[in-house]
């Protein structure tokens, strides 16, 4: 029916001007997640000038409103459109399916269509550089993780950072404290004082607000941020943050829209692509573990060093990866469990 | 000075003015506002407000988002009236979904008229049992019932949470926190092609009706309201004040939690740990707005469903945040509740010697 | 004669010629209805002046803008010889009004302390302020625990909780809205002792009242309202009871008639009560002990006493709303219901009338068909099917009352609160009488109820015996109890007295009978 | 028993309970006085928003805690406004005065993102710090907490043994017979609402001043609805405020050592327990019956005068 459009968003053709919306889970003022999203969209701005055109629409519920959202979107002439949270997965593949001239681009999921492309980043590469600043640095020998929910991008963070703490720091345990809320400054700076309280002398989290980061700072310990440079909440504190650059990826996306070679694909970058980046390392970091970790960052860079590197046994003793063995990209897109030596039972898991 | 005394009749067309006035108040603001941003109110406010309902698709998509509003604002109308202070539809809205979605996800691929009608039942009896629990502390324990339902809503999400998280997780999920997509069998049929308008929102009229009816006609409507107005009264006329708790948070939750399940059948088609945006809560609003008349709860409700979707549209075309239309509802309210004081009372100005 | 009394008489008579509150012209309309038209009121100083009119007449609305609580529409008041204009109760109270409200402004879950602290610029509910409140307690011999909840007293305290309120203020005028309507004979005599204490200090008293015979007792002079106007100024003392309130009410009063059952019938007992021992389901009532008694068919059996003495729970236990684990304890014709609710009862014919008319035998915010609904329901097919209410029959029920009882009203769509204490009464009464119970519980059904429907309840009530109901009626007042009844006893401290027959009945016995003097504990 | 860790855990509770100690209190002062104002969250949030932008432009803490101070009350007028002049229905006003409160916050606080405000430093009291376990963990505090307590006295100080707090109680308990006694309703109600809006907002501020000096939208979080049920829980009473968010604080901080503990309870369950135990708090206290427990008489009632 919509045969101008079809024209117009052909793949195989040039276009002079693209559309790109941008839905978000939370608010782009949310110093995290969002506001890294929202950090890309800006640069797309800027790299194309006046050939992109952006609109967002944020704050949207991950249950019953993102539908709409992204309809509302395609029918208002966007071209494509990036899909910024896991929730929203179900609803980009039953909008795509009614708008099959319009591109979406869904992050965190595992589910593509002809329209709809995939993208995500390793942040487990950069929870392994984390992992073994955290196990070079700690005193006490343990370090307290902040978790939001038990899905497996955050199981996996703890795996990673935990595997490369332990590479370095045989001695060296990990406590973590589910707080069941990506956002809740509050709860989350109750749970980094927990944590401390019980013995942490370094913190990192994967929830999103800077409430550690600022906690860390005030007991004189330290931390690492989350999704954002976090320095400016704990100049002294942070050691080094993953950073969430998804830049690089947004433009190469816009750029093959206007090239007109824009193709369903399924991208997990790392720190090869640049969406995994460090935050500059803290004063607190002597030189030697800033050497380990910059190595380890452009081995895993250039692929010679892959954070799931067996012998690993899980949790319950069981073994999972052979000696020389690494992790397939399926069994850590779904992982959840424990890898050996990490304390405590995964909650929910079952 | 203003002073105000009752009017000695109420006539219809009060309301109505009432919420002409508040209308225009509203749009007088937003076009001072817009204006001030340098947009062109006219025309900002017609992409904000007619567009959206420009198409069928527009129309189904208002009487989606709605259904639930109306569903629960008439559960909750009728409760208030009671004097029960339900402030919890929130939680058993969640639970209705809840449990819904288990039954659907237990008879997962298998067909039959009966699935729908089951699934449904699932998710008014999980609303009802979840309702129950305020009833029964408030009827055996005299615990005050805003507290208790409000607390339970807390652990209402929690619990849905883990069950996304765990047992009710998409086994091909890759342990992603959500369901399976429910069959066909145990999905709402839409109302229109476009839009997800569902027969949800047929219900909810219904419901809204079959209130009236309870308020104006029923025995039980009026002993509900005697009993929030006089409980000595109530106590003399032969109404017991255990029943009216009793139905007020049973009709509360087997209705919130009918809402739930159309919700996550109708609307979402899976269970996920986020399945409403404070539909419980604006649904308390929505009551008040309709003066807790079951029927005036549905212009009421598509009222403030269309304050939702002329935010997302302000956001799309105007790129204001979205925490201006959060204001921006605000002000309707504001300007909806004060000038509710024309439709009972007439103001007079000035002194009177 | 000792010289003080003879100085307060000389007072007495020179301050009659001074005037302390001149009211001229006063007019308030609420919305349409004119409740005062044109209002003049003069009182002296030391004067105990009677403010008269049916129910509805305007009394409450014209004090209460002496008060400063409404605000004329037109109109002027003097006080002391000064202009007048109170614009709140506290300009009032600098002026020196001090006022007994009707619908007492006490806080329940206040102590009695803290009430009247409230009444009082400035004060702090504190020992010294105890202390001052104990003398005037003892000055006029009025008995108050301070530290007590008001939700705790009967009527009668929180009444006085109020006049101690007002005498704190050292008023020169004290207004009393209907102040007896919840007094014991006793306590009667005791507040008459009071004012007139009160008016040989030289402070003027407005006294509003629907009981004749008190008035006349009491008052110097009267002024007499009517549909918001002032019909006639007179002198109490000259007038009878009778011509008092035809004066009144405009017209020529009934006597009330009974047709006398033959005895045989009164020997059956139709209702018998025989019950160990209750628990009231608030503090405010006794514990009823040991309560036997019977009523049978075409008779009226009187139980007076002071409120608070277990009435509630006693009319609570009869009327269904309180049952009992027994059903022996209550058995009417013969068939145990002491166990069955109040709704059981009514389909037996057993029906009630509370005393308190608005919020417990009828909801305010209700219009009179509405509350027709509430006792009369399962009469002439206002019901349908159980559930379903018909409009249609609820509101031909409530014309019905209407009519037969000449209840004044605008419609059946008026608000129960909008009618009269008397216009409700009457409503609320016959609302039961029209149920045709064949018994009849009714508590103070004149309380606060003008002369002329006072008589009409009384006529109804006797009418209904006369059909051959039993009446079980509740009351303090001993007029009515005396004039109406077939037989008499008391309730005090929960237990009840022997019954007499009336017609061997004194006030002075029945006085002491309520005391609780021939009640072995 | 490690004495060092039990002493952080109960800093860290009263930290945790400190906003909603302000918030309830704010709550009681505007139910005693028969105002039921569902709005808390809103005027918390409105408060953290104030405090925050005041102690980033430098200010000391007492101007930023009074600067929430104002904004709460100015938030809590508009209610005032609504429900007093204009006899609006006061739960839909308060729950349009939430969505008002957070929304306005976001909008004004969305310039403040990634900014940190300076720590609040500590109070820390001679000799009684020094105690052993409770020294530090009750002693060694920023000014805002021995502030919650001391409002919370104030507070009884005042409902108890002062006039003002009697009229304010008379006018909760019976607005009719306060209308009576000369008393202006409207004027006692809109100061209480107004205090209220204060300490709601100082509530707010604590969690943008002290507890985690950053501003975001939302970061409330509910707890204005958690103050609201307090309040219930308390039975309207200062004292009893206090211990029901310091219950509520210990089992929110409780569940977080246990799970740094290792103590294998799925994580949401124990997110429950704070809910889940101030439920069966108030069974408790509810079953005991206790005379006096009830409402104000007028709690949520609309007052009008007829002149
Ligand atoms: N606030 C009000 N609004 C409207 N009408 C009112 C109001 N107050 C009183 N009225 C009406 O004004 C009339 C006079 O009332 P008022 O209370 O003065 O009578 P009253 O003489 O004191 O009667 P009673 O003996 O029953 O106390 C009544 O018809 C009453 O219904
Ligand atoms: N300034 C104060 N410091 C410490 N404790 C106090 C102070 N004032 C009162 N308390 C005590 O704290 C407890 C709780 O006080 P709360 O305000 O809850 O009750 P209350 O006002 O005394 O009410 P009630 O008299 O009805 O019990 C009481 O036992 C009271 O005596
Ligand atoms: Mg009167
Ligand atoms: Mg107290």
């Amino acid at each position: 029916s919509d045969s101008e459009q079809t024209a117009s968003n052909a793949p195989e053709k040039s276009a002079d001007k693209v559309k790109a919306g941008f839905i978000y889970v939370g608010p782009v003022s949310d110093g995290g997640w969002t506001y890294e999203h929202n950090q890309g969209r800006l640069a797309v701005e800027e790299a194309f000038g006046d050939k992109v055109e952006t609109t967002f629409v944020e704050s949207v519920s991950e249950g019953p409103d993102a539908e709409r959202v992204l309809s509302q979107m395609a029918n208002d002439g966007a071209d494509i459109i990036f899909t910024t949270s896991f929730g929203f997965m179900n609803p980009t593949i039953k909008v795509a399916e009614q708008f099959p001239n319009v591109k979406f681009e869904h992050a965190t999921g595992f589910k593509r269509a002809d329209n709809v492309a995939i993208y995500s980043s390793r942040f487990y590469e950069g929870r392994h550089v984390l992992g073994l600043v955290a196990g070079k640095m700690t005193k006490t020998n343990t370090v307290g993780y902040i978790a939001s929910f038990p899905i497996p991008e955050v199981v996996r963070g703890i795996n990673a950072a935990y595997l490369a703490a332990k590479s370095v720091n045989p001695e060296v345990q990990f406590k973590v404290i589910w707080v069941s809320s990506w956002f809740d400054p509050g709860k989350e700076a109750d749970a980094a004082k927990a944590l401390i309280d019980q013995g942490a002398d370094i913190l990192m989290q994967h929830t999103d607000s800077p409430a550690a980061m600022q906690i860390a700072e005030q007991r004189g310990i330290y931390a690492f941020g989350q999704a954002s440079d976090m320095a400016a909440f704990g100049p002294t504190a942070q050691l080094t943050a993953i950073i969430d650059d998804w830049a690089p990826y947004y433009i190469e996306r816009v750029g093959a829209m206007l090239d007109g070679t824009w193709q369903s694909t399924d991208t997990w970058g790392g720190f090869n692509t640049g969406m995994v980046a460090l935050a500059p390392y803290g004063q607190a970091v002597p030189d030697d573990v800033r050497q380990l970790a910059e190595e380890a960052r452009v081995a895993i860079s250039e692929g010679r060093l892959h954070p799931f590197t067996g012998p690993i046994n899980k949790q319950d003793g069981s073994a999972w990866l052979a000696a020389g063995e690494t992790a397939d990209d399926g069994t850590l897109l779904g992982m959840n469990f424990y890898v050996e030596g990490i304390e405590g039972s995964l909650p929910s898991s079952n | 000075m203003m002073f105000v005394e009752p009017r000695a009749v109420t006539r219809w067309y009060h309301e109505w003015l009432a919420v002409l006035v508040a209308l225009i108040l509203t749009l007088l603001t937003a076009s001072v506002l817009l204006a001030a941003i340098g947009l062109d109110p006219l025309s900002s406010l017609h992409r904000i407000f007619i567009k959206p309902l420009n198409s069928v698709y527009g129309i189904s998509e208002l009487l989606a988002k709605a259904t639930p509003l109306i569903t629960i604002g008439v559960a909750l109308a009728l409760g208030f009236r009671a004097g029960v202070w339900n402030i919890g539809a929130e939680g058993q809205l969640v639970m209705g979904g809840l449990c819904g979605g288990a039954v659907a996800l237990a008879f997962w691929g298998i067909d039959g008229f009966w699935v729908m009608p089951l699934v449904l039942l699932g998710g008014t009896v999980g609303g009802l049992l979840w309702g129950a629990i305020p009833a029964f502390l408030k009827v055996r324990f005299n615990a005050n019932e805003i507290l208790v339902s409000l607390m339970l809503t807390y652990v209402a999400i929690l619990l849905l949470s883990v069950m996304v998280h765990g047992p009710l997780r998409d086994p091909d999920g890759f342990n992603f926190p959500e369901s399976r997509l429910f069959h066909d069998a145990a999905t709402l049929p839409k109302l229109f092609s476009a839009g997800r308008g569902h027969l949800g929102f047929v219900f909810a009229i219904a419901f809204a009706i079959v209130g009236t009816w309870v308020v104006k006609r029923w025995h039980l409507g009026f002993e509900m309201r005697v009993t929030g107005l006089s409980a000595s009264a109530a106590k003399f006329a032969g109404y017991s004040r255990d029943r009216t708790v009793w139905m007020a948070l049973l009709i509360g939750g087997a209705i919130s939690g009918f809402a739930g399940v159309v919700e996550v059948t109708g609307n979402i088609g899976q269970l996920v740990p986020t399945i409403s945006p404070s539909y419980g809560f604006t649904a308390i609003i929505v009551a008040f707005l309709a003066r807790l008349h079951p029927l005036a709860v549905i212009p009421a409700g598509l009222l403030v469903a269309l304050s939702y979707l002329a935010g997302e549209a302000a956001q799309l075309s105007l790129g204001v945040p979205a925490a201006s239309t959060q204001v921006f509802q605000g002000l309707l309210l504001f300007f909806l509740l004060g000038t509710s004081l024309f439709v009972n009372y007439r103001v007079r100005l000035g002194r009177v010697a | 004669m000792n010289l003080s009394e003879s100085v307060a008489i000389a007072e007495r008579l020179s301050a009659s010629s001074k005037q302390c509150l001149g009211v001229r012209g006063l007019t308030k309309y609420f919305g349409d209805f004119p409740a005062n038209v044109d209002v003049t009121l003069s009182v002296d100083q030391g004067e105990i002046h009677a403010l008269l009119g049916e129910n509805g007449a305007g009394k409450s609305t014209l004090v209460k803008m002496i008060y400063g609580i409404l605000k004329p529409d037109v109109g002027s008041m003097e006080l002391n010889s000064c202009p007048y204009t109170p614009d709140t109760p506290s300009d009032a109270k600098h002026a020196g009004v001090g006022m007994v409200f009707q619908h007492f402004a006490v806080f329940d879950a206040l102590t009695v302390l803290d009430n009247i602290a409230l009444g009082l610029d400035g004060r702090l509910p504190d020992v010294a302020l105890a202390d001052e409140i104990t003398a005037v307690c003892e000055r006029y011999r009025l008995h108050l625990e301070l530290n007590r909840r008001v939700y705790d007293l009967s009527a009668g305290e929180r009444q006085r909780v109020e006049i101690i309120r007002a005498l704190m203020q050292d008023p020169r005028l004290l207004i009393l809205d209907e102040p007896t309507s919840v007094l014991t004979p006793q306590e009667t005599e005791q507040l008459f002792t009071t004012l007139d204490r009160l008016s040989d200090e030289g402070r003027s008293i407005i006294y509003i009242s629907h009981k004749l015979d008190e008035v006349r007792a009491l008052c110097d002079r009267a002024t007499l309202m009517r549909a918001g106007h002032v019909v006639d100024v007179v002198d109490p003392r000259q007038e009878s009871t009778r011509s008092l309130g035809e004066k009144m009410i405009g017209e020529r009063l009934n006597e009330t008639k009974r047709t006398k059952l033959p005895a045989t019938e009164k020997l059956k007992a139709r209702l018998t009560v025989r019950v160990g021992e209750v628990y009231p389901e608030s503090s405010r009532s006794a514990v009823l002990r040991d309560i036997y008694l019977s009523v049978a068919p075409g008779s009226i059996l009187g139980i007076s006493g002071v409120s608070g003495n277990g009435q509630d729970t006693l009319f609570d236990v009869l009327s269904g709303e309180l049952t009992l684990p027994n059903p022996d304890s209550l058995v009417l014709d013969g068939e145990p219901i002491a166990h069955l609710g109040i709704e059981q009862r009514r389909r037996r014919r057993l029906l009630g009338a509370p005393e308190n008319r608005l919020g417990h035998a009828a909801v305010p915010d209700l219009t009179l068909w509405e509350n027709v609904i509430l006792t009369a329901r399962q009469t002439r097919g206002i019901l349908k099917n159980e559930h379903l209410i018909s409009g249609t029959a609820a509101k031909a029920f409530a014309q019905e009352v209407i009519e037969t009882f000449d209840v004044r009203t605008t419609s059946v769509n008026a608000k129960a609160s909008s009618l009269s204490g008397g216009n409700l009464q009457k409503f609320l009464i016959g609302r039961e009488l029209l149920g045709q119970p064949q018994v009849f519980i009714v508590s103070n059904p004149t309380w606060g109820v003008d002369a002329k429907a006072q008589l009409f309840i009384h006529q109804m009530l006797m009418d209904i015996a006369d059909q051959g109901a039993s009446i079980i009626l509740l009351s303090q007042d001993i007029d009515e109890l005396l004039s109406v009844t077939d037989r008499i006893c008391a309730i005090c401290h929960g237990r009840l007295s022997r019954t007499f027959a009336t017609e061997d009945m004194t006030p002075e016995h029945l006085g002491a009978l309520m005391l609780g003097q021939e009640i072995e504990a | 028993m490690d004495y060092s860790l039990l002493s952080s855990i109960l800093h860290a509770i009263l930290v945790a309970s400190t906003p909603l100690v302000f918030a309830g209190l704010g709550a009681l002062i505007q139910e005693r006085a028969g105002v039921l104002n569902l709005g808390i969250e809103g005027l918390m949030i409105v408060g953290a928003l104030a405090g925050f932008a005041t102690a980033l432009a430098g200010y000391p803490l007492l101007v930023s805690v009074i600067a929430a101070a104002l904004a709460g009350s100015a938030l809590a007028a508009i209610f005032a406004l609504l429900v007093l002049r204009l006899y609006a229905n006061p739960v839909a006003t308060g729950l349009a005065l939430t969505l008002f409160g957070l929304g306005l916050s976001a909008l004004a606080g969305a310039q403040y993102v990634g900014q940190a405000a300076p720590q609040v430093s500590v109070w820390t009291i001679p000799l009684l710090s020094q105690l052993p376990v409770v020294g530090h963990a009750l002693f060694s505090h920023d000014p805002l907490v021995y502030l919650s307590i001391l409002m919370a006295a104030l507070l009884w100080w005042f409902l108890k043994k002062t006039r003002a707090g009697l009229i304010l109680r008379a006018v909760g308990e019976n607005h009719a017979s306060a209308h009576s006694l000369g008393f202006s309703v409207m004027g006692i109600r809109f100061l209480a609402i107004a205090a209220g809006g204060a300490l709601a907002g100082i509530g707010g501020s604590y969690l943008t001043l002290v507890q985690t000096p950053l501003f975001v939208e939302g970061m409330t979080a509910g707890r204005g609805w958690i103050a609201l049920a307090l309040v219930v829980f308390a039975s309207w009473r200062p004292f009893r405020v206090i211990a029901g968010a310091y219950l509520f604080g210990s089992v929110t901080i409780l569940q977080l050592h246990s799970q740094a503990f290792g103590i294998s309870i799925p994580a949401q369950w124990l997110s429950m327990l704070p809910y889940l135990v101030t439920i069966m708090a108030l069974v408790m206290i509810s079953a005991r019956g206790e005379k006096g427990l009830a409402a104000p008489g007028s709690l949520g009632k609309i007052f009008r005068v007829s002149r």
